[in-house]
């Protein structure tokens, strides 16, 4: 291998530790000059916070870099950006309201700006228009606003703009960051984005981290895989196939016991809970399915082929595709005020944001489970019986085993792991018959998974019927009886998956791309 | 073609401003068929001078309210300031008016910290600093209104170094397009709209959160207190209380000039159409003599509209 | 040895040490609301201890129903802004409302003669009403209710000044006097109770009903609200409705109490009740906070006027004065860990 | 669509909301049309207007210094020739003038003159601003303080509740309030603070003072509406001690009828506003008062329970007792009536102290003074007072 040459960037025992528990522990990272490295590793193997430990987002609470042979210790992601590494985040750091030019050159302005402090806006423009065309994107006019554009090309907007951040210090070798760059953009954009990629290694190196394997294979020289925030291994790009990729990301061959497939339900004969006829609407096509009495149905697909907006149909969040119908227990969910009804015939939703959608982060725990079902905790009407609260909020703090202070303790302050059990709670708590998720474990430590895929289990025995919306292959295969692999707003590929004769990742991801 | 215009434009709020224009034009023809005196040359002096002041306040604010934030404290600190200019205007003459601004500077400007560092709703700031100012204007003027006796001061509004216009809109103008150009090309004016927009993201990427508020807030103290010199320059006098239309006129102003009071959205240059619209509206109702609570019942209405025209709506369900 | 003496006793403190600490820390994150409650209520406690020693009779029996009669009115108010300012909103027209219900009943009990008991009716209905107008130019209109309830605050003071003609409407009604000036239970005066009553329900309610809980839902995170199947829109017009009959109630009290409907007689309380509910610690962002919360920011307010005034300190430092408390008692106050924005 | 409807929603308002000046315009601008004070005035005017044949309007710039130089700029545009009225800031007097010189229209200002501007000042022979008219404030409410000290025996403890500090009524109405304290050494005044001249506030500090002081035996109230606050509180507190405001408004009266108030002052606005309006129209009309006459004192009324049936019935009809036109220098130029005492002012004195420095009267007005116009024009407006308003 290219032993040889130094190395521009090096990482040695990297540490980072939230409020105590630590997500990344001793990690060593090199990075050569026109290389691309990917980091691979599950949900939460502490891939992100290594991206931001050397963006300066999250300083290392231990360990040294070096950048271009000199040590590299920045606080604030500007001294990154100023020392050469620029990052494109997976949350846009786009500001919808100003022009394209101005988020491109946000916060530099200043360098722009003549004696009067007046910006010098025609430099800003064609600067950030030929950066544009290099990309290939001149179908972006830097002038127009930049909530003018969907996500994708905002992404590109955003990939632009690391380029231009780098030519503007004068670093003719920056390290670009790519966090998750191809989650949200569909197949066209994702080969133009590889082929610059490709076409700016000559003048840079990039780190890339995707929820697609196959990308890595695609486009990494070098790839490091983590576990629960360790690297544990190296391998060359062109050496490796997916398989033992992902062998090495989760250490081991999918266990059953992690997924609990022995408590996986035979529902050949079990009645139809949950039938969906026709959806469609924004870019989804005619999809159909049903779910039956205690059966987990998994939902899969590359982000963006729809299989959100099939989730949203499900349990009326507006936006949704307003086409065909949802039947629950044969009782047809209207459009108008679907939410409602839905709720109210037994459907509960754990969304995909669970900060903003799922939990109140200002409510305390007990607020939180019992949200849903306040009538149930409640002697007069309208009236909340603190004592049914407490002892509803306990019994189920305790029965999903969420680590709190007490059921007094707010929201804000449990961890994600936690968090997501509390929405599972106020699900539990109404007594649902379907319950729908997207991605319930993004985000969520290994052990809180683990209990999350025991909860859903006991939900089965109960009968509940369950629509698994999940970006994770392996979770899908794990649970799901039965798997429908979206593309392009369609189902492409549907399987039954029963605990004898799981599919394999390959199976399924041919029939997403 | 309005669509094509936009596009070569790169300017979505295209229409919003052709909407605001239009009430406003339509407005001005209803009262001018109304009242024949209403479109005077002296009458349009007139509204122009009463615009002048409001606008340089306005101007001020709209930066405050672009942030998301909101200036309560503008009346106060042009009382505040209009006093002192006239009480300075016999010993430093005309100098007593930049004076007079730096004190509105360092007004807003603790409003900016108390704001940033106590980390208090700047609604309830600028509550407050407005209360303390009152009271220290009355305790500077003992509730008298005070005569502006220097020539120098009044020339300042009412004579007119360009014979066309009054030399108090003629500032105003000129602060008017000096705050344009810096809402619109400089860091500070695009920096008061990032926030309004996104501040997480404009802190990530390195923007000086803090600074940006402070200034913001610094300006608009500035502006107000050029303003109440203006004023009292253009009365000829300084009261306690001569600054207290300006509080709520200035976020009407700015409203209907199309900035969302929830921030992020709008601009300087719209804030002129506000401040025309509601000057021109107060000046038709005085000529046609309209009974004062019907002015008042029929300026709220009109509030109303220009906001339904103009603002960015979001759904039922979020709207705050 | 005595090294290894003083090491072990050291330790043993230093565990002692680490105890105490987890549990006062375990005490702050159970008791927050209080915690943050007491510094004002520390504030006010000050206040009292230096007005009395500037006039012993601050203290005294008198003076408390003093002030019980003339923080109920604003404690009304408070109470019912504090419902809409728990969802996020705002309603700046509390003031107009108590003008114009205040005025309208003097004109109603004048000039048609009504009841004590139907001008109570009257009075909350023509409250209800604005509050619905506000609810429906905010929820249908979808106009941010900064600037509806500024809009409607504008048109209902037009209004009110129509209705009364300028005039200060003077009626005479025994009744309502009795029931605003006078005392039942000893010397306590009716207003006071009344208010504390008023007060107390609607704590209750903010605290322990559907509704109250749906509020900080949606103050906290509406999608979320949304999600649980909570009607948002139902909630945030039932929140204005309450806010806008409460000022009915108040309004009805004030002019009750002076007998006398003047032009802008309750205009003043919109910015004194925002202080009292941010001072009692409520965030004006929504979601945290409480109803229960608002009284000791009304104490502060109250106590502070009435302080002065038997103090017998010139206006002008009186107003001066006041704003700088508003200050002081929202820095003691605020829970800033859960405000991430402050606009 | 909807958008469209709306302006023409909003033109129709505007349009509603326009009436077409026929007659010759006169305007009455006041600081505030939301007291009983001003609403009498209108009324006063209004009559007035119509006896003489012209289109009266009034407006208020809410006691705002700016809104209310907007109103005049708007109303002279709009051609009005006769202005009067309650300047709350004197300093607008100056600016309105000018105005009114430049369109050769005439001012008549009432209650708020502007230490160092004389009418004459606007200039030689011109009657821009013709007149400025105000009740001897400081000997009313000295008359008045006198009668409240003699009602509780020459000694006691007295709370003096003011208006707002700083405002001309305010400051004289305190002088007279001193003025008389002066001739009282056992009078004790336990407290003075400001009722804001509205009945809210000053029950307020009424309460509080009840509470701050054990002993009160009177209260001297600035203005009516500060009186009946302070009476409320009292009340409240079962306390009967003697009260006593100025303004005279009707509620006042009856509460003097009952005892629940001991006296107040009765300026009568319906006749002040009438009789600045005719005297407006007259210098429009080419009356030219001689310089002593361009500041002068009007008549107001004692009114106690001896005297307030007379007086409260005097006003009581929908038709006011006076005939307008008899007022007129200009339609009657020998057999006028002014219906109520008016003497001139003696500017020195009622300045004192506020005469900006450097500042010396005009030749005109000091040459008439020394000359003793004020003895002669007092006698002169006396005689021909004819039809009384009763004491």
């Amino acid at each position: 291998m290219t032993a040889a040459r130094e190395p521009i960037f090096r990482m040695r025992g990297g540490s980072k530790s939230f409020s105590g528990n630590s997500v990344v522990e001793g990690v060593n990272l090199e990075i050569f000059a026109n290389e691309i490295v990917g980091i691979a590793g599950e949900n939460g193997a502490g891939k992100s916070t290594t991206l931001k430990m050397i963006a300066g987002i999250h300083p290392p609470n231990a360990g040294e870099m070096e950048l271009f042979g000199k040590p590299f210790k920045p606080l604030r992601y500007t001294q990154a950006v100023e020392a050469g590494i620029s990052m494109v985040f997976q949350e846009q750091a786009l500001i919808p309201s100003l022009a394209v030019y101005e988020n491109v050159f946000l916060s530099l302005e200043s360098n722009f700006t003549n004696r009067l402090a007046i910006v010098d806006r025609s430099a800003m423009i064609a600067c950030t228009e030929r950066h544009m065309k290099d990309l290939g994107l001149a179908h972006i006019d830097p002038r127009r606003r930049t909530s003018d554009y969907a996500f994708h090309d905002r992404q590109m907007i955003e990939i632009a703009k690391a380029f231009a951040l780098a030519e503007y210090f004068h670093i003719d070798h920056p390290i670009i960051l790519l966090d998750e760059p191809t989650a949200a953009i569909g197949e066209r954009e994702v080969t133009l984005l590889f082929d610059s990629i490709r076409r700016f290694r000559a003048r840079a190196s990039f780190i890339l981290i995707t929820h697609r394997l196959s990308e890595y294979i695609e486009l990494c020289d070098r790839i490091y895989v983590f576990k629960d925030g360790r690297n544990v291994g190296e391998f060359a790009g062109e050496r490796i196939s997916e398989q033992s990729l992902h062998m090495a990301m989760v250490g081991r061959v999918r266990d059953e016991e992690y997924f609990k497939e022995r408590r996986q339900l035979d529902v050949a004969e079990a009645p139809i809970v949950l039938s969906a006829k026709g959806l469609g609407g924004d870019n989804v096509k005619n999809v159909s399915f049903d779910v039956r009495k205690g059966e987990i149905v998994g939902l899969g697909g590359l982000v963006g082929c729809g299989k959100e907006a099939v989730g949203r149909a499900v349990v009326g969040f507006e936006p949704f595709p307003a086409a065909g119908t949802v039947e629950v227990n044969g009782k047809v969910l209207p459009v108008r005020a679907r939410g409602k009804v839905a709720i109210a015939n037994g459907v509960g939703f754990v969304p995909k944001e669970r900060k903003t959608e799922g939990i109140v982060p200002y409510m305390s725990v007990e607020a939180n489970i019992s949200l849903a079902s306040l009538p149930l905790v409640s002697r007069l009407t309208g009236i909340i019986s603190a004592a049914r609260e407490r002892s509803l909020a306990e019994k189920h703090v305790n029965a999903l085993r969420i680590r709190c202070s007490g059921p007094t303790q707010l929201c804000q302050f449990l961890s994600g792991g936690n968090q997501q059990k509390v929405v599972l709670a106020k699900w539990l708590a109404r007594g649902v018959q379907v319950l729908v998720l997207d991605n319930p474990t993004r985000g969520v430590d290994v052990g809180a998974k683990e209990e999350i895929y025991g909860v859903l289990r006991d939900l089965t025995d109960h009968g509940a019927a369950i629509l698994l919306i999940s970006d994770d292959l392996l979770e899908l295969i794990g649970l799901a009886n039965r798997i429908l692999v979206m593309r392009d707003g369609e189902i492409q590929f549907e399987r039954n998956a029963p605990a004898n004769d799981k599919p394999t990742e390959q199976e399924l991801v041919r029939h997403m791309v | 073609m309005l669509q094509a215009w936009q596009e070569r434009r790169g300017d979505s709020e295209l229409p919003r401003r052709i909407i605001t224009i239009s009430v406003f034009a339509v407005a001005c023809a209803a009262i001018g068929l109304a009242a024949p005196s209403f479109l005077t040359l002296s009458n349009l002096r007139a509204i122009e001078l009463s615009s002048s002041v409001l606008l340089v306040a306005s101007v001020g604010a709209t930066f405050v309210i672009l942030m998301g934030s909101i200036d309560l404290s503008v009346g106060a600190v042009a009382s505040f300031c209009g006093m002192l200019v006239a009480r300075m205007a016999p010993d430093f003459g005309v100098w007593s008016i930049p004076i007079g601004c730096l004190v509105g500077l360092s007004c807003g400007m603790i409003n900016g910290l108390a704001y940033v560092y106590l980390r208090i709703p700047s609604i309830l700031v600028t509550l407050a600093t407005a209360t303390t100012l009152s009271g220290a204007v009355l305790f500077i003027s003992d509730g008298r209104s005070l005569t502006v006796s220097d020539a120098a001061v009044i020339e300042i509004s009412q004579g007119a170094w360009l014979h066309v216009m009054p030399n108090g809109v003629l500032i105003s103008l000129v602060v008017y397009l000096a705050a344009v150009l810096v809402g619109a090309r400089t860091r500070f004016g695009r920096m008061t709209l990032a926030l309004g927009s996104d501040e997480q993201t404009a802190a990530l990427v390195g923007v000086k959160v803090n600074t940006i508020k402070i200034q913001a807030f610094a300006l608009s103290g500035g502006l107000a207190g050029l303003a109440g010199a203006l004023l009292a320059a253009r009365l000829g006098s300084a009261t306690a209380t001569m600054g207290g239309f300006m509080t709520l006129d200035t976020v009407t102003a700015v409203v209907v000039g199309g900035t969302a009071i929830t921030g992020g959205f709008g601009n300087v240059r719209l804030t002129i159409l506000g401040v025309l619209f509601t000057t021109t509206l107060s000046n038709g109702l005085n000529t046609l003599a309209v009974a004062p609570h019907l002015q008042a019942i029929i300026q709220g209405i009109v509030i109303l509209l220009a906001v339904l025209l103009n603002t960015k709506r979001v759904s039922a369900e979020d709207v705050r | 040895m005595s090294g290894t003496w003083s090491e072990t006793k050291a330790r043993r403190s230093r565990l002692r040490l680490e105890a105490s600490v987890d549990i006062t820390r375990q005490f702050v994150r159970r008791h927050r609301a209080i915690i943050n409650s007491s510094g004002p209520t520390l504030l006010v406690l000050t206040m009292v201890v230096v007005f009395t020693a500037i006039n012993p009779r601050f203290l005294s029996w008198i003076n408390v129903f003093n002030l019980m009669r003339q923080s109920s009115i604003l404690l009304i108010v408070a109470t019912g802004i504090t419902f809409v300012i728990l969802m996020g909103a705002i309603d700046l027209s509390v003031g107009a409302i108590v003008t114009f219900v205040a005025i309208s009943s003097a004109v109603l009990i004048r000039d048609f003669g009504f009841s004590a008991a139907a001008i109570v009716f009257a009075a909350s209905a023509m409250g209800a009403l604005c509050g619905v107008l506000n609810a429906l130019l905010v929820l249908r209109l979808r106009i941010p209710s900064f600037v509806a309830t500024l809009s409607t605050m504008t048109i209902i003071g037009g209004i009110s000044t129509w209705i009364s003609g300028g005039v200060n409407v003077f009626f005479r009604s025994p009744d309502l006097t009795w029931v605003a000036s006078g005392a039942m239970i000893g010397r306590i005066p009716n207003s006071g109770i009344l208010a504390l009553l008023i007060f107390a329900f609607a704590s209750f309610i903010g605290a322990r009903s559907h509704f109250g809980r749906s509020l900080f839902a949606i103050g906290g995170g509406g999608v979320t609200a949304r999600l649980s199947g909570i009607d948002v829109l139902r909630t945030k017009a039932i929140a204005f409705i309450a806010s806008g009959t409460l000022c009915g109630i108040a309004g009805l009290l004030l002019v009750a109490r002076t007998s006398t409907g003047t032009a802008r007689m309750g205009d003043d309380l919109l910015l004194q009740a925002i202080a009292a509910v941010v001072m009692g610690g409520t965030a004006l962002s929504g979601g945290s906070g409480g109803v229960h919360r608002t009284l000791i920011g009304v104490l502060v307010i109250a106590v502070l006027q009435n302080g002065l005034n038997i103090a017998g300190v010139h206006t002008y430092i009186q107003i001066m004065v006041t704003g700088l408390i508003v200050i002081l008692a929202v820095t003691v106050t605020l829970d800033r860990s859960r405000l991430a924005f402050i606009k | 669509m909807r958008n469209v409807s709306t302006y023409f929603f909003a033109t129709a308002v505007l349009l509603a909301s326009y009436t077409a000046p026929r007659a010759e315009d006169v305007l009455s601008e006041v600081s505030t049309l939301e007291n009983e004070y001003f609403n009498n005035w209108s009324q006063g005017a209004e009559q007035a207007a119509k006896a003489l044949g012209l289109n009266y309007r009034i407006l208020s710039g809410k006691g705002d210094a700016a809104k209310q130089i907007e109103i005049y700029e708007a109303q002279i545009a709009a051609g009005v020739k006769i202005t009067f009225g309650e300047n709350l800031v004197a300093a607008n007097i100056k600016p309105i003038v000018e105005m009114a010189k430049k369109a050769g229209a005439v001012h008549v200002a009432v209650w708020e003159s502007l230490p160092g501007f004389h009418p004459l000042d606007a200039g030689p022979d011109n009657y821009a601003f013709a007149t400025f008219f105000t009740p001897d404030d400081v000997d009313n409410s000295y008359r008045i303080a006198k009668l409240l000290f003699d009602k509780i025996g020459g000694k006691g403890n007295v709370v003096h509740i003011t208006g707002f500090p700083g405002v001309d009524a305010d400051i004289a109405r305190t002088a007279g309030f001193e003025k008389a304290l002066a001739e009282y050494p056992n009078i004790k005044v336990v407290a003075r603070q400001p009722g804001k001249w509205n009945q809210v506030d000053s029950r307020k500090v009424m309460e509080d003072m009840l509470v701050a002081h054990s002993k009160i035996d009177a209260v001297f109230a600035q203005n009516d509406s500060i009186a009946l606050g302070a009476m409320q509180a009292a009340e409240d507190a079962g306390m009967h001690i003697p009260i006593t405001g100025l303004d005279g408004n009707r509620e006042t009266l009856k509460l003097v009828k009952e005892g629940r108030i001991l006296a107040t002052m009765g300026f009568t606005p319906q006749w002040q506003a009438g009789f600045a309006l005719v005297r407006a129209y007259d210098a429009s009309k080419g009356f030219k008062p001689s310089p002593c006459e361009r500041m002068m004192y009007t008549g107001a009324t004692l009114i106690t329970a001896a005297n307030v049936d007379k007086y409260q019935e005097f006003l009581a009809g929908e038709k006011l007792p006076f005939d307008w036109k008899k007022m007129s220098r200009a339609l009657h130029p020998n057999d006028w009536d002014p219906q109520n005492y008016v003497w001139p002012i003696d500017v020195k004195k009622y300045w004192a102290s506020r005469i900006p420095a450097g500042y010396n009267l005009p030749k005109a007005y000091q040459e008439a003074f020394d000359a003793g116009c004020v003895a002669q024009l007092t006698a002169e407006y006396k005689d021909h007072y004819k039809q009384h308003i009763p004491e």
